[in-house]
């Protein structure tokens, strides 16, 4: 057993979880709510690395300084994301409450569709390079090869959103109204729940995080497209449904579990057939433990 | 203190109030009887806006509440425990209790409401966290009926509070809603299934049919009526 | 027939017999576990420990547990739900065909072929189904869509449906919840006729002391998942632990 | 109704899609050539269109409410035209005959390119078809119903390229094999309802074209296989324009037997199955009917018009790769089902013919296609969540205890 | 009623397109190939490239006498959608085709051409098959083949860089797959390489450090990559991230300016082959600047193959004196020399074009310098 190697494919799982499990959270949070796969996710994920990408090219232009830069940069992506969750449940999901949910489905592919080519149109159809704004320390150097800073700092965001995010669902007032709208959608508004407000709550801070996961992804991998919402998407879905979706922790560990499955595969056996374990993997797994790792079982009540 | 005047309300393809008026003063219990599927508990979504009525108004201390959406209407007392419990099953007993509360701000209130509702269903203490799922019927209904009151409602609307219930669990809850009555003058619309229990805690009845309110008159006078004996009361 | 069960949390040991023919009632406060018992039966879930044996008229004794719901509906026992599950969407004809779908047996072939038998199958169906509607009382209302139904008829229509499947022992789970005293009466009535024109046996969960104490040749009252007490109505209305537990003192007379 | 309140509603809106599309329309960076380039007509574009659309989209959502109320009061439920051209023979002979005829007709009077197009629909309506059993009938949410086509294709094209059998030959191991694989995919997913079981199925469809991408040896790899074979007619050796007609054909019939396939079995024991199946599950079994064969049933049965099509596609385009039969595939035939109306073969037919011949005939406004398909999704969702064609489904009616028919 | 006007606008459309094109008096020349969706970029420069030489050639008035005529058609590089692409060119009486783009549709397109008897030359398939299969009379292309890059690949590793252990990874696309076998197979027939790692990297993927580790644990002194820049920018930052400094050695689709900028420093020493420089030729630098003048931007992917091309078909069919006889266009392409911006070039019996071929290039301060 060559433990160095190992290490660093469990780090590497680790960074490709990390990375699945910010998009994943949006997808399990909406989901969680009104019980909506939202295809588009992907697409605000895109979006935010787009502006992310378009604010920090302008403001470099400008001449500020790269940690304004960062930090401008990254609020924008995230403003500006949740501001399009936000006016796609209100044009394409809202009035579509009471409809059935394969309706809800089919119009949240139109809005991926939609949302995909709008920018294809707007900006363009080539990769284009996004600048790295996490800078590559060197005082890592004898372990730089094992983890960099930048994966560093995508673990430890993902870390910190998900107990932020939990911290929210469990203790603050508009959690516990996510919570109980999520249970009982019509109980909640008796109660004295804005469930309009509740939902597209849960829509900004979705995208919120999707957005910051963006800004922190594209500066990773240091290139953007406008089909990069799509694969991300997918496999977001998949490891929010790996997780048990509708459970926040649950996104994160099916995100790892996710991440992981994938790593070892490609560094012990081959990535030929990468996907096509992940998802064998996931069938296995919802064959066994219909409602995902941590979801709740859900028996009906009969 | 509510006025319903002439509503009509549509449910899926169904017009399923049709012209509805009646009138609750305060501090009374008032009962509404009739078969299923009569629209009683439609009456009560159209009251808290879940199912506005399309035409009419609904009047509340002088309000016109028609349009207002739920969290509003709520917020002005007027409280719905709705048929079936509704309990949200994965919050515990104490995290209901908290929506109850939902809408007001007063802690220290809030917390002197909670100890009054334990004190009222020692079983609910007990169970604090336990979640709501996990109760057995009678308890849900119990909390149901005490997630309501954290909301310190001035007007409560109850339906059919003893469905599915063992004879004895009945019984105590309807003892229940009529100690809220006169311990904290809460005013009680109470939609029924079993009028017979129903008009005896009630001060006034109104009996409804598709969707229609075919007689009002006290609560004696209606449990003495023979068409009503014949029809609800199983006489 | 005999029924022997037990192990499971919700419902601990408890035994139970209905004889042929009987009408057999299960009381208890709510979440003492008798609608697990009843989808522990009808094999939506299995219990863990203990056996079910049916023995139906004319045939083998046969131990059940364990079976899937459809099987055990095929070996005669067929039920009703406590939250109506009609199928909304479809007619009322529909609903009972559904109903005779396991004693039906054209296959692929016979939908695309439609050969002479399957298409007389499928007209047998209809008028069995019909003569079901017919026993029910509910002929009138029989293309109508089940959702358009009153809730009355949508109880009875649960019960048609199970009986369209050529049940020896109904099981009935609340029957008359929500049925105002009219049709409670009506419900009464139908039940004791179908024991007698179509002599099956029928086990029922109620809260309606009334409709019980009428119908029931004996009771079994539980509570907590064990059975507390067992008897004729009589026997049962004078049980201290009942009334203590379930029916509360004004019962007692 | 151009009130003051309309108007500054509107304008908030303008304000509110200026702000939002503002990074996106109006900055346009290339960070390889290092350029920002603003258009501020954009913007302006983006506000004014924004501001009339939103009188539009109130409008409508007002006239959707509306709609719904004077449907509700006026008395019983509104038969739709298509119920009611099906229901009466006056109506419905002379429409099945000038339709029959418009489809015979058809080759002799257009272009290659026209039938071509048209036999592409054909074919999806047969795909429409087969997925509407598994997900408008028994209401099994399939995203990965593509697979099934790819077997088909891949199966004429390997038995074809290995041991030379025909097109006549591999039809039929093209469909069984496709009902194969449903049952394959049927049995893990027994138990999953809902997202789970799309989820699953969506993971089924990538591993097969994984699969069909990676294993070289077996499949030719991402280069696919090319030169596969047309259909032969006896030998007769056909021009290209007369092989097209005969394709024309031959899909034609084999959709005229596919529908007439599908519409026996909704209309049978089966059928009635599903139904009751996807209302409810648990009742269901509980009535009798054995839930894994009735599911099983549906994904054989849905699988095996994929398959049939499959071999059809591979016949067709004589070259097939797996980039053919990706996840979007599978989105596309679901909307099919979805938007021509699910549960109904007029809705799937219609939904086909607008989804295949819509985007072929918007070549003229190319990029802004996929755009335009977006929006029409949404909007059709939105103002008529039950597709084109909703709420038809032909119920038994009893007529009378003496006729026991339809 | 609505449904019904949806219906009747569905039918006058059929209508409207119903009508087929009648031949007039020009020369027609398709051009088939992405012109939207994600590989336009692919795409598109070829129609421009069509549109200069055309405007070239009518401004000096035309081909025997006739004008020559564009015939724009889009397939999206979906063999599907290229089928019926070619067969709306058939019908529209071309029969000579510039393109089609991606090697899947090309392949696809062609069975239609085969049977038409039409001709079609691509600027940019690079399937080997096209051409080596035989199966195809009347397709020609002006770009070399897969395997002829790949052999250019493994000769540079292991003749010039003398290296001996090398790592083959591929995108599992049609293109880099492709690419990959042949590098595998010519560096399995080589007794000097050893092949330690044979691997599909899954396109798209956020990361590929898992893939990267392997590479480093297997101790390949070189990369041969088989696939596109954003795949391959990618691979190669995380391997200088993770302080390896294995040659990486890859084809056409990394030849990018794009992969340069997204890699920044960690594409120094990257090595890619490329089309031959053709910088100096007269030729190139006008149809460039035409372009620039033109259009106001840089051509872009496959310019100057599809400018070759055009002029190379074009060639031929004044040569054979019209498009009426297929055979002699074929034969004029086989023969005559034609002055492109590649070169002077003419086809051989496969249909692959002499005197076209790839260098190797190496990143050298931010741009890609040709090696040797």
């Amino acid at each position: 057993m060559d433990l160095q190697y190992f290490a660093e494919l469990f780090l590497g799982g680790l960074t490709r979880g990390s990375i699945y499990a910010l998009i994943a959270l949006g997808y399990t949070m909406v989901y969680g709510i009104i019980e909506l796969i939202n295809f588009a996710h992907g697409e605000i994920y895109m979006i935010g690395a787009f502006t992310g990408l378009i604010v920090a090219t302008v403001l470099t232009f400008a001449g500020f300084p790269t940690l304004a830069v960062l930090v401008i940069a990254s609020v924008a992506a995230v403003v500006y994301s949740s501001c399009y969750g936000f006016t796609m449940e209100k044009i394409a999901y809202k009035p579509l409450r009471g409809a059935p949910r394969l309706s809800a489905l089919i119009s949240a592919i139109g809005m991926s569709l939609f949302l995909q080519n709008y920018v294809l149109l707007a900006q363009t159809s080539d990769f284009l390079p996004f600048p790295s704004l996490v800078p590559d320390l060197a005082f890592w150097e004898p372990y730089a090869h094992i983890i960099s800073s930048q994966e560093i700092v995508i673990i430890t965001v993902t870390a910190v959103v998900m107990v932020l995010l939990n911290l929210l669902i469990k203790f603050t007032r508009m959690g516990k109204a996510m919570r109980a709208t999520s249970q009982d959608r019509e109980m909640a508004m008796l109660t004295g729940v804005d469930v309009n407000r509740v939902i597209s709550m849960t829509f900004v801070i979705g995208s919120a995080t999707a957005a910051l996961g963006a800004v922190l992804i594209a500066s990773h991998i240091g290139q953007i497209n406008f089909y990069i919402g799509f694969i991300a998407g997918i496999k977001a879905f998949v490891a929010a449904v790996l997780g048990g979706i509708g459970s926040v922790p649950g996104a994160v560990v099916g995100a790892l579990v996710l991440g992981w499955t994938e790593s070892f595969f490609t560094g012990y056996i081959s990535s030929d057939y990468e996907d096509v374990f992940a998802f064998i993997f996931l069938v296995v797994i919802l064959i066994f433990k219909p409602s995902g790792i941590l979801g709740r079982s859900e028996t009906q009540k009969v | 203190m509510l006025k319903i005047d002439d509503i009509n309300t549509y449910y899926g393809n169904i017009q399923a109030l049709k012209g509805i008026s009646l009138e609750i003063g305060a501090g009374e219990i008032i009962c509404l009887i009739g078969a299923n599927g009569a629209g009683k508990s439609t009456t009560l979504m159209s009251i808290c806006g879940v199912v506005p009525p399309r035409t009419g108004r609904i009047v509340f201390e002088d309000r016109e509440i028609q349009n207002l959406p739920t969290n509003r209407i709520v917020e002005l007392g007027i409280v719905q425990v709705p048929e079936g419990r509704r309990i949200f099953p994965y919050l515990t007993v104490a995290e209901n209790l908290d929506m109850g509360a939902f809408l007001r701000k007063d802690k220290a209130a809030i917390a002197r409401d909670l100890d009054y509702i334990y004190d009222l269903f020692p079983i609910l203490a007990k169970r604090r966290h336990q979640a709501g799922g996990t109760l057995s019927g009678g308890e849900q209904q119990m909390l149901a009926i005490s997630r309501a009151l954290m909301a310190r409602p001035r007007l409560l609307l109850l339906d059919e509070p003893s469905l599915g219930l063992a004879p004895l669990v009945v019984k105590q809850i309807f003892e229940i809603i009529g100690k809220i009555n006169r311990e904290n003058n809460t005013t009680i619309f109470l939609v029924e299934q079993n009028a017979n229990l129903a008009l005896q805690i009630a001060h006034r009845g109104y009996v409804m049919e598709t969707g229609r309110i075919t007689l009002t008159d006290t609560a004696a006078n209606l449990l003495a009526n023979e068409d009503v004996k014949k029809a609800y009361l199983g006489i | 027939m005999s029924m022997d069960f037990g192990g499971l949390r919700a419902v601990d040991r408890l035994d139970l017999e209905i004889q042929q023919g009987e009408i057999v009632a299960l009381i208890g406060p709510n979440g003492a576990g008798k609608t697990t018992f009843f989808n522990c039966i009808t094999g939506i879930y299995a219990p863990t420990e203990g056996d079910i044996h049916i023995h139906p008229p004319g045939g083998q004794a046969k131990r059940i547990n364990g079976l899937k719901p459809n099987r055990v509906t095929e070996l005669g026992l067929a039920r009703t739900f406590q939250n109506i599950r009609l199928f909304q969407q479809m007619t009322v004809l529909e609903n009972v065909m559904i109903g005779r779908h396991c004693r039906l047996r054209s296959g692929i072939p016979g939908a695309v072929f439609r050969p002479q038998h399957t298409v007389k199958e499928e007209r047998q169906a209809v008028m069995d189904s019909y003569r079901v509607l017919e026993k029910i009382g509910l002929e009138r209302f029989v293309n109508d869509l089940a959702k358009n139904l009153p809730y009355g008829a949508q109880r009875r229509l649960e019960i048609a449906r199970a009986l369209a499947t050529d049940p020896f022992l109904l099981l009935l789970d609340e029957p008359a919840a929500g049925m105002n005293p009219q049709e409670t009466h009506a419900l009464d009535q139908l039940i004791l006729r179908l024991r007698e024109t179509e002599g099956v046996s029928i086990l029922l969960i109620e809260h309606d002391m009334k409709l019980v104490m009428s119908l029931s040749d004996r009771i079994y009252v539980m509570d907590y998942g064990r059975k507390i007490a067992e008897g004729t109505p009589q026997q049962i209305k004078n049980d201290p632990v009942v009334i203590k537990a379930y029916l509360g003192e004004e019962y007692v007379a | 109704m151009m009130s003051l309140v309309e108007i500054r509603k509107s304008f908030l809106v303008s304000i509110w899609f200026m702000f939002l599309t503002f990074p996106i329309m109006v900055i346009r960076v290339n960070t390889v050539e290092n350029i920002v380039e603003w258009r501020w007509n954009n913007m302006i574009a983006v506000g004014v269109g924004s501001f009339l659309l939103s009188f539009v989209w109130r409008y409508l959502i007002r006239r959707k409410e509306q709609g719904v109320r004077r449907q509700r009061e006026s008395a019983g439920p509104r038969v739709s035209i298509f119920q009611r051209i099906g229901e009466d023979r006056r109506i419905f002979l002379p429409a099945l005959t000038a339709a029959a005829l418009a489809v015979v007709v058809f080759p002799f009077l257009v272009s290659m390119y026209q039938i071509n197009i048209m036999t592409t629909a054909f074919m999806y309506i047969m795909l429409g078809l087969g997925l509407n059993i598994v997900v408008g009938v028994a209401g099994l949410l399939d995203l990965g119903y593509v697979a099934f086509y790819a077997v088909g294709a891949y199966t004429y094209a390997l038995l074809n390229y290995h041991f030379g059998l025909n097109f006549w030959v591999c039809l039929p191991i093209g469909a069984a094999l496709g009902a194969l694989f449903g049952i394959l995919l049927g049995f893990p997913v027994l138990r999953l309802r809902g997202d789970y079981l799309a989820i699953v199925t969506l993971g089924f469809g990538e591993i097969i074209r994984l699969i069909l991408e990676n294993w070289n040896e077996f499949s030719f790899g991402p280069s696919g296989i090319s030169n596969i074979p047309r259909p032969g007619f006896f030998g007769v050796e056909f021009s290209l324009l007369a092989h097209t007609r005969y394709i024309y054909f031959l899909v034609v019939l084999i959709t005229i037997f596919t529908i007439f396939m599908v519409n026996r079995l909704q209309n049978s024991r089966i059928g009635r199955a599903w139904l009751a199946l996807r209302e409810d599950e648990i009742a269901c079994q509980a009535m009798g009917v054995d839930k894994v064969r009735t599911k099983l049933t549906a994904f054989a049965l849905g699988a095996t018009w994929a398959g049939l099509a499959g071999v059809i596609f591979a016949a067709k385009t004589t070259f097939i790769n797996p980039a053919s039969f990706t996840l979007w595939e599978s989105i596309n035939i679901l909307c099919i089902v979805v938007l021509g109306g699910m549960g109904s073969i007029v809705g799937v037919i219609l939904g086909a013919l607008v989804l295949v011949l819509l985007p072929e005939y918007l070549r003229a406004f190319a990029e802004y296609r996929i755009l335009t398909f977006g929006c029409v999704l949404v909007l059709m969702m939105v103002f008529r969540p039950g597709g084109i064609v909703s709420n038809v489904r032909r119920t038994y009616r009893f007529e009378g205890p003496d006729s026991g028919d339809k | 009623m609505k449904r019904f006007v949806l219906f009747a606008a569905v039918v006058a459309l059929v209508a409207m397109f119903a009508g087929t094109g009648i031949a007039a008096e020009t020369i027609k020349l398709g051009v088939g190939g992405a012109h939207s969706g994600d590989l336009a970029s692919y795409g598109l420069p070829t129609v421009k490239a069509a549109e200069l030489v055309v405007k070239d050639i009518n401004a000096k008035g035309g081909i025997l006498g006739k004008q020559v005529e564009l015939v724009v058609e889009d397939d999206v590089c979906k063999p599907e959608v290229a089928t019926n692409t070619a067969t709306k060119l058939v019908d529209q009486g071309v029969r000579i085709v510039l393109g089609h783009i991606c090697s899947g549709a090309t392949k696809a397109a062609l069975s239609i051409y085969n049977k038409a008897q039409v001709i079609a030359m691509s600027p940019s398939a690079t399937n080997p098959d096209l051409t080596q299969s035989g199966e195809n009379p009347y397709f020609f292309r002006t770009i070399a083949s897969d395997d002829a890059q790949a052999r250019l690949e493994v000769d540079f590793a292991l003749d010039t860089l003398k290296l001996k252990k090398i790592a083959v990874l591929h995108d599992k696309g049609d293109y880099g797959k492709g690419l990959a076998e042949f590098a595998k197979k010519f560096l399995e027939e080589d007794p000097r390489a050893e092949v330690v790692l044979y691997e599909g990297i899954t396109p798209g993927a956020v990361d590929y450090s898992a893939v990267v580790q392997k590479i480093k644990r297997s101790g390949a002194e070189a990369v041969i990559f088989g696939g596109y820049h954003p795949e391959a920018s990618k691979i190669v930052t995380q391997m200088r991230k993770k302080r390896m400094d294995t040659v990486f050695i890859s084809d056409d689709g990394v030849k990018d300016d794009t992969f340069i900028k997204v890699a920044g420093k960690y594409a120094e020493g990257v090595y890619a082959t490329g089309p031959k420089d053709v910088s100096k030729n007269p030729l190139a630098i006008a149809a460039n600047k035409a372009h620039q003048d033109t259009y106001g931007a840089e051509p872009g992917a496959f310019f100057l193959n599809a400018y070759a091309a055009a002029q190379a078909l074009l060639n031929a069919v004044e040569k054979a004196g019209g498009t009426d006889d297929i055979n002699a266009i074929v034969n004029a392409l086989r023969t005559e020399l034609v002055d492109t911006p590649l070169g002077k070039i003419h086809f051989d019996e496969r249909g692959d074009a002499i005197g076209v071929g790839f260098s190797m290039y190496q990143v050298q301060n931010g741009a890609y310098v040709e090696v040797q």
